[in-house]
């Protein structure tokens, strides 16, 4: 029952900070909007079984890259406080782009049937010692990969930015 | 390799900083607790200036010749006095000393002809009004004043006594020479 | 062996409640004595006698927090309200939580989390956010300087922490607080890792904002930093959050590298307040002793200095697990 | 909660994410949108982890792989806003194709 | 001539005694209040904020000799708004009145000042005919509860005032001069 | 939002701001401001805004006679009341060509250099507390709580003395006043070297000070810097050598110096010079003369002859002179006081352009300002 | 035990922090008088009045800094669970060998921007 | 030499007696050559040590401005006086001597004295918006809020 009433509430948060990051005007509230989303989602993971992507979830979306965007942010002050005007055109067209995706997707998932497993998977397949197995065997060259592509993010983020700044 | 070198004597400068601190952990609080114990004062401490008694009057000696109102830089010296009868010299009767104002320069003191003005000891204290710091230095030495003036009156006696005599002997030196 | 305290309790929400009310006993009563021992031993090292209010001077933080929280809270005209407000609160937000997650004795624990490290790490994360909340939304510009360096300070402290922790995980292969502290039966980790547990040191001071790496709040440049706008219990909820945080932050180490409430002869929550407390005084005697850096060299010390070290030192720990 | 529920969260995510991609000018909401619709597609990532796969490692990898590049691709993109609010000291999208046209 | 345009400046002694009101609190009730005055009394927070030569004496009764810690009032807040107790140490100079009166408002309250020196009190050393540059009075600007006299005074003045305010504050509305 | 928000900042010039540093500012040392210009943490420009401490000095000294402004000089400069003190007795003594009796001018020399030796102090305390250890700043007090019992007991004020009087000095010393110094040399030449090993060594201070701040060598001659800012620039020019006043030249000093200028070079030349204070203050006790401290013959109206006069004493500070007209009356036509902090300050634009906020405080409190100097 | 009994005893005390968190900020309201002056209100600036809006931009520097902090900070969390399992007898030499080339890539990111002096602040 | 150059420009030099007056050189000069003069200290290492000014409107009816120029090492003070008769501006020498610009702005602020080609001629001491010079001779402070109303003697 309060089980429940989390997970809605969890929802709830991912629907409402969608809400103020697609709609509100001011970049500050966006990115409010984009942290609370963004818990809520983690709250979500949690329930999905997995606290450990949560925590990542967490700490990197929420204390790294909502920071990396607040800082970006601060970057052009004048328009973080006053907001732009409204484009209505731009607006309704955006609106309109999304809710025939939302009802074509919606209407894919009501006509899907998935194969729900009964049970989910032992507590240990869980943890994150798997996951650490995962990404030594299965996923090694994705892990290793995934290294270098942030090692080509910082590269490029650092040139492109320094000669921005020069 | 320079870093490493920089870090460990970085570290090395730190560690002798923080022992002198803890060095002086080790000694005893250099604190003087005021209201529990009072810092004796100097004898030179100044503060705000007061009428001192004069020896043999016992009263103090204040001729209101006003020299002292006159060279404060601060005018915060206000006099007033007159010529009781059958004294020479006057006598104030109002001797008042804005505090507020007063530099604590001491010039006062170095004009004063009779030697009268001396600073008091007391250095702690506050007020809750503006006008708090208005002392009437002559109030302590009201009930003496009557005294005062009586010994006063012998001491001009004798002071006159005496000049008199010395006039008469120089008159007596003159006569000679003159003979 | 170990037992969580919600089972204690046949109700759950009982349990809630009193966890609540002996985290916030705990955590008053340690905030109290923390600005009571950082003044007196201020006090002392500069040959003061510091606090003399009530026995010891004990009552002065009480006589503090009576004046804090009777004081007006100005919300200055052009700041963003709803941010300014909610500032304070966000940053105080998780000390309750973050405090339950330490195993202090052996037996009683609030709950062992299997990955209670990333937990706590993440849970902290909440503290910049609020932090940064608080400068932008008073809308001054030292708050704002102040906020943006804590935040950047933060972030950059963050990874040589994570780093210096890395190691201990491997060692023992969980990230449970309880089953970390259980690892050390022969000896505290700091034997093996005393490099980790300087870095640790270091970045955790500086995550606290405590001085030498109280930048953010640098008097003498801004003020007071981010919290310069803020009056009465507000600015109150910061200086608690900033002690409490210290608390966590010593905690943590003792866990990770101290062996926890392990000891000799005392009972182990005696022993692990008494590791944390050291922790703690020694932090008090770094920010009596030393200036503060400048900013850009506190971040060229994290990334220069800390960052390739906690690196080297992981490296060493791999390469030294697989050949013992 | 099911799948289908957790589908349809996903997919409402991922459309608000559309919306705010595609209603701003500025590039920073911009890049909110584009991050909320990679969240929408971790969280669909993770409900089938949960109730259609086998073997849970998998979905969770791939979200933390979905996390790293989004830190990633957020770095690249930061430096270029940088880049162009250098240039011409203004992060408006629009603004910029007339500047660049 | 031009007339001196003075923003900031209560006319007469009536508006200072305005500003200093406050508004008091939504509740009240003595014994609270009591208590409360009892702890703000001896957690006097003063502003690090020194005007001329008397903030030395200022300082040096925050060092260790004297130690203003003791008594609770060594907490030197750099902002106005953590601050309780305004210690105007020093010659006011007219250019820097604005400014104080801003800090004095900035400050929240309840909140006191302590005038400290002649300078403070009616411009001691610095009162004179032609003098053009200094406010005589800290109380033509802000409403001063304890005045210490003295150039400068020692740190025990700056001590006894602060008992002396002790005792205002604990008294309440019932102190009278 | 409120429409002071509206108010765009140059819209070339987005990218910075104004910051306001003072007049209530911890770092600037009481009453000064500074208004920088800021693109992030650096500074594009400093503009000083000066004046929040004038009192009105020169007004005054127009307004009474030589002797009534004897209390002024001392507030001038608080921190080096004794030599400010002292240096107008000798500037007026200089132009009515008054005698001093020996002891007095020994006496003059031991409380100049312990006053000196005290705003140094005040200055490392200071200092150190801008660049955030506040546990130096307590000792420095302790040690100039010391100086200020000695001084205290003879001169009766701890700050503002008023002590040398046309012709010599007020009070007379005493043999406890002469041990009360010695047993001070000895202690401060041990505390000297713990405060070099708490600060000097200390590799964060080093950080913060080698580099910072450093005057460029055109400023030199251009701004007249003088005092230790100068020396720190290689200059060993000192007054008390240069052009000895008083006694100075019986006795044996160094002058220190460094050559590079930086904040560091500044302190170095400081701490050195607290030491050749005490040198100079043992010699002082050792020779100390007998005799008379206040001339026996002073005029009793202070009337020099008309004409401009300038005297120029080394303050703690740099070169502190008196410009004094006379038109043979007993009031001063117009006396000015050339301080030291107010050329040192005016440089401030030059120096600060292109460093960083936390550099800013750092210079502020290396050169060593008292607010009432500037501004007098 | 599940996620709810685990965590959201952990999720009620984050609460119950914001709640307490948010009592004492209540109760000055009602308790404490209240000032009023002409610039009570306004931003504080050492007493003066601000010059411009004080939302400034900040040093470019910082902004690198958040750069390379996300980047890192997804490595460094990427060691944790390998971490967990590092040597725990399952492989060889594979772990170290993997997680070495890891390590180093990361050194390599540090050596980078340090040749490039973005950790040496300069901004301009 | 310093005094072969000033030879040239000065109206008139005076060796004082140092011991007594504390400088060597006094000079007379007119206000306009004072650039010059600045040019010509410049070139020999001297700094200007400090600028001020005397309000002798009622015995000379002129502002004097006194310069006084000095070396590091061996001291050599030299004091340029020169009058200017009151309204009209004197050159300013803030562009040889950065130190004279504050030094300017003081005697603009305290006397009213005006320079001609100071980059930016505002008042130093006071607030901008004060309304007199106060050292002048004859100024007096209006009476006003800040003043004690009992007024000393
Ligand atoms: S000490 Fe100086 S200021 Fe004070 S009353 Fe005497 S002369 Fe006046
Ligand atoms: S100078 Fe001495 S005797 Fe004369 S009025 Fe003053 S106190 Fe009295
Ligand atoms: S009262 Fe005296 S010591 Fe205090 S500021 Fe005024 S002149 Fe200076």
């Amino acid at each position: 029952m309060l089980e429940q009433a989390v997970i809605y509430t969890f929802v709830a948060l991912v629907l409402i900070g969608g809400f103020m990051a697609a709609f509100s005007r001011q970049i500050l509230y966006a990115i409010i909007g984009l942290g609370i989303s963004l818990l809520g989602l983690a709250g979500l993971f949690l329930n999905l079984g997995s606290p450990f992507v949560a925590a990542m979830q967490v700490l990197i979306y929420i204390g790294g890259i909502t920071v990396a965007i607040v800082f970006a942010m601060m970057l052009s002050i004048a328009m973080s406080i006053r907001p732009p005007d409204p484009d209505t055109r731009k607006l309704g067209f955006a609106i309109a782009c999304a809710v025939i995706f939302f009802g074509a997707v919606a209407h894919l998932i009501r006509g899907a049937q998935f194969q729900e497993i009964a049970s989910p998977a032992s507590e240990k397949a869980w943890s994150v010692g798997a996951l650490g197995h995962a990404l030594l065997t299965h996923y090694n060259v994705v892990f290793e990969t995934l290294s270098l592509v942030l090692l080509l993010a910082i590269i490029g983020a650092i040139l492109i930015a320094r000669k921005a700044s020069t | 390799m320079g870093l490493i070198k920089e870090v460990i004597n970085g570290t090395k400068t730190l560690l002798t900083g923080m022992k002198v601190t803890l060095d002086n952990f080790r000694k005893p609080p250099v604190t003087s607790q005021y209201p529990m114990e009072k810092i004796e004062m100097s004898e030179a401490f100044r503060n705000v200036i007061v009428l001192i008694e004069k020896e043999g009057i016992g009263s103090h000696d204040c001729i209101d010749c006003k020299l002292c109102e006159r060279v404060c830089p601060s005018f915060c010296i206000y006099l007033d006095g007159e010529r009781p009868e059958g004294l020479r010299r006057k006598r104030s009767t109002k001797f008042e000393v804005d505090f507020a104002l007063c530099s604590d320069c001491g010039l006062c003191l170095d004009v004063c002809p009779t030697d009268t003005l001396g600073y008091s000891k007391i250095h702690d204290e506050a007020g809750y009004n503006r006008s708090d710091f208005l002392y009437d230095l002559i109030e302590p030495w009201a009930d003496k004043e009557e005294a005062a003036r009586e010994r006063l009156k012998e001491i001009e006696a004798e002071q006159a006594a005496e000049r008199a005599r010395k006039a008469a002997a120089r008159k007596a030196k003159k006569v000679k020479r003159e003979k | 062996m170990k037992t969580d305290v919600i089972q204690l309790f046949e109700n759950p929400y009982l349990a809630l409640g009193v966890t609540i009310a002996v985290i916030m006993a705990y955590l008053s009563v340690n905030a109290i004595m923390l600005i009571w021992l950082e003044r007196k031993l201020s006090a002392r090292i500069q040959r003061r006698i510091g606090p003399q209010r009530g026995p010891f001077g004990l009552m002065q933080q009480i006589f503090d927090m009576g004046k804090l929280l009777s004081k007006e809270l100005l919300t200055p005209e052009h700041a963003n309200k709803l941010l300014y407000v909610i500032a304070p609160i966000l940053v105080f937000a998780p000390v309750v939580a973050l405090s339950s997650l330490f195993p202090i004795t052996s037996t009683y624990i609030f709950h062992d989390f299997n990955i209670a490290i990333v937990l706590i790490l993440a849970i902290s994360g909440i503290n910049v956010i609020g932090i940064f909340l608080a400068g932008w939304g008073s809308n001054n510009k030292y708050a704002l300087l102040g906020a943006v360096r804590s935040v950047a300070q933060n972030i950059s402290y963050e990874i040589p922490l994570i780093l210096s922790v890395i190691p201990i995980v491997m060692i023992t292969r969980t990230m449970s607080l309880y089953d970390i502290t259980l690892a050390q039966g022969t000896y505290p980790f700091v034997l093996v890792q005393p490099i980790a547990l300087i870095i640790f040191i270091i970045s955790a001071t500086a995550e606290t904002n405590r001085a030498p790496f109280d930048i953010p709040e640098a008097e003498s440049e801004l003020v007071a930093g981010f919290h310069t706008e803020y009056s009465g219990m507000r600015f109150g909820l910061f200086f608690f959050a900033e002690y409490s945080n210290m608390i966590f932050a010593c905690a943590l180490a003792t866990v990770l590298f101290l062996g926890g409430w392990r000891g000799p002869f005392l009972p182990d929550a005696v022993w692990f307040f008494i590791k944390v407390y050291a922790l703690i005084v020694l932090m008090m005697w770094f920010r009596w002793t030393f200036p503060r850096l400048r900013f850009d060299q506190l971040m060229k010390f994290a990334w220069v200095v800390l960052v390739p070290l906690s690196l080297i030192n992981l490296l060493i720990t791999t390469l030294v697990l697989k050949i013992v | 909660m099911t799948l289908d529920s957790y589908l349809l969260v996903g997919a409402a995510l991922f459309s608000l994410g559309l919306i705010g991609a595609l209603s701003h000018r500025n590039l920073i909401a911009l890049l909110i949108g584009i991050e909320l619709m990679m969240n929408a597609a971790s969280l669909n990532l993770m409900a089938f982890n949960r109730f259609v796969v086998t073997d849970p490692t998998t979905g969770q990898i791939f979200v933390l792989i979905i996390i790293g590049l989004a830190a990633a691709e957020v770095a690249i993109f930061l430096s270029i806003i940088l880049r162009i609010y250098r240039a011409y000291h203004d992060i408006d999208a629009e603004k910029l194709t007339k500047l660049s046209g | 001539m031009a007339q001196i345009e003075l923003p900031l400046v209560a006319d007469n002694p009536k508006d200072i005694e305005e500003l200093r009101e406050e508004i008091g609190p939504l509740v009240h009730m003595d014994l609270l209040e009591n208590l409360l005055n009892h702890a703000r009394s001896r957690s006097l927070w003063p502003l690090t904020f020194g005007l001329a030569c008397c903030a030395i004496e200022m300082m040096a009764a925050g060092a260790a000799r004297f130690d203003l810690d003791r008594i609770g009032a060594g907490v030197f807040r750099p902002s106005a708004r953590q601050a309780d107790v305004m210690i105007l140490a020093g010659t006011i100079s007219r250019k820097m009145a604005t400014p104080i009166k801003t800090l004095w408002d900035q400050m929240p309250s309840p909140k006191w000042a302590i005038a400290m020196g002649g300078c403070t009190i009616d411009g001691g050393p610095f009162k004179y005919p032609g003098q053009y540059a200094i406010v005589e009075g800290a109380d033509k600007i802000v409403p001063v509860d304890v005045y210490v006299p003295g150039c400068p005074p020692r740190p025990e003045a700056l001590f006894a005032a602060l008992f002396k305010l002790e005792e205002k504050i604990r008294a309440g509305k019932k102190f009278n001069k | 939002m409120n429409s002071r928000f509206e108010v765009e900042q140059d819209p070339k010039n987005r990218d910075t701001y104004y910051l306001n540093m003072g007049p209530q500012h911890p770092s600037t040392h009481g009453v000064m401001r500074i208004k920088l210009h800021l693109d992030g943490e650096r500074i594009i420009s400093a503009e000083p805004i000066i004046g929040y401490g004038h009192r009105a000095h020169e007004k005054m000294a127009e307004n009474r006679d030589y002797i009534q402004f004897l209390p002024n000089p001392s507030r001038v400069d608080y921190l080096g009341g004794m030599i400010y003190n002292v240096g107008y007795c000798q500037a007026v003594e200089r132009a009515m060509d008054i005698e001093v009796p020996e002891r007095a001018e020994y006496i003059r020399i031991i409380c100049n250099e312990l006053n000196r030796i005290s705003s140094h102090l005040l200055w490392l305390g200071t200092f150190l507390m801008d660049l955030g250890a506040f546990t130096p700043f307590l000792y420095a007090f302790d040690d100039r709580e010391k100086i200020l019992d000695i001084l205290d007991r003879i001169t009766g004020s701890r700050l503002t003395y008023c002590y040398a009087r046309f012709g010599g000095v007020i009070l007379d010393i005493d043999d406890i006043f002469l041990d009360n110094v010695s047993n001070f040399c000895t202690y401060f030449v041990e505390r000297l070297k713990e405060y070099e090993k708490l600060v000097i060594g200390n590799v964060i201070f080093r950080e913060r000070t080698i580099g910072v701040g450093i005057f460029a060598p055109d400023l030199v001659q251009k701004y007249a810097i003088t005092g230790p800012c100068l020396r720190a620039m290689g200059y060993a020019h000192d007054v008390r050598k240069d052009e000895p006043y008083g006694i100075y030249d019986r006795f044996d000093f160094d002058v220190p110096t460094q050559t590079e200028g930086d904040c560091f070079a500044r302190t170095l030349v400081r701490m050195e010079e607290m030491r050749q204070c005490i040198r100079i203050v043992e010699q002082a006790v050792s020779d100390m003369p007998g005799g008379l401290f206040l001339a026996a013959r002073v005029p009793r109206r202070i009337r020099p002859p008309e004409g401009d006069y300038y005297f120029c004493v080394e303050s703690p500070r740099g070169n502190f002179g008196m410009y004094i007209a006379s038109d043979g009356s007993d009031i001063p036509f117009r006396l000015k006081l050339r301080t030291p902090s107010f050329s040192h300050i005016s440089t401030m634009p030059a120096v600060m352009a292109g460093t960083m906020l936390a550099d800013a405080v750092a210079i502020l409190g290396s050169i060593d300002i008292v607010v009432p100097e500037i501004d007098r | 035990m599940d996620w709810f009994s685990q965590y959201g005893f952990l999720g009620a005390l984050l609460l119950s922090g914001i709640v307490l968190g948010a009592i004492p900020v209540v109760l000055p309201l009602i308790i404490s008088p209240r000032a009023r002056g002409r610039k009570t209100r306004e931003t504080y600036e050492c007493g003066m009045d601000t010059i411009g809006s004080a939302w400034v931009r900040f040093d470019i520097a910082y902004y690198l800094f958040a750069l390379i902090f996300v980047a890192f900070e997804v490595d460094v969390l990427y060691i944790l669970p390998i971490a967990v399992i590092y040597d725990s007898g399952t492989y060889v030499w594979r772990d170290f060998i993997e997680l070495t080339i890891f390590v180093g890539i990361l050194f390599l990111a540090i050596i980078y921007a340090w040749s490039k002096g973005v950790l040496h602040w300069r901004s301009r | 030499m310093i005094a072969d150059k000033l030879s040239l420009l000065v109206l008139d030099a005076t060796e004082v007696k140092y011991d007594a007056r504390g400088f060597h050189v006094q000079h007379t000069a007119s206000p306009n050559i004072l650039p010059q003069i600045a040019d010509a200290f410049l070139s020999e290492n001297f700094h200007l040590e400090m600028i001020t000014c005397q309000d002798r409107r009622e015995n000379d009816n002129a502002f004097r401005l006194i310069y006084q120029f000095n070396q590091y090492g061996t001291p050599q003070r030299h004091v340029i006086h020169a009058d200017i008769v009151p309204d009209t501006a004197a050159p300013s020498i803030a562009t040889i001597f950065p130190a004279a610009d504050w030094y300017e702005r003081e005697i603009f602020d305290m006397y009213g004295v005006t320079f001609d080609g100071h980059p930016d001629l505002k008042r130093i001491l006071m607030e901008e918006d004060y309304f007199g010079h106060p050292l002048l001779k004859d100024f007096v402070d209006p009476p006003n809020p800040y003043r004690s109303e009992d007024g000393a003697s």
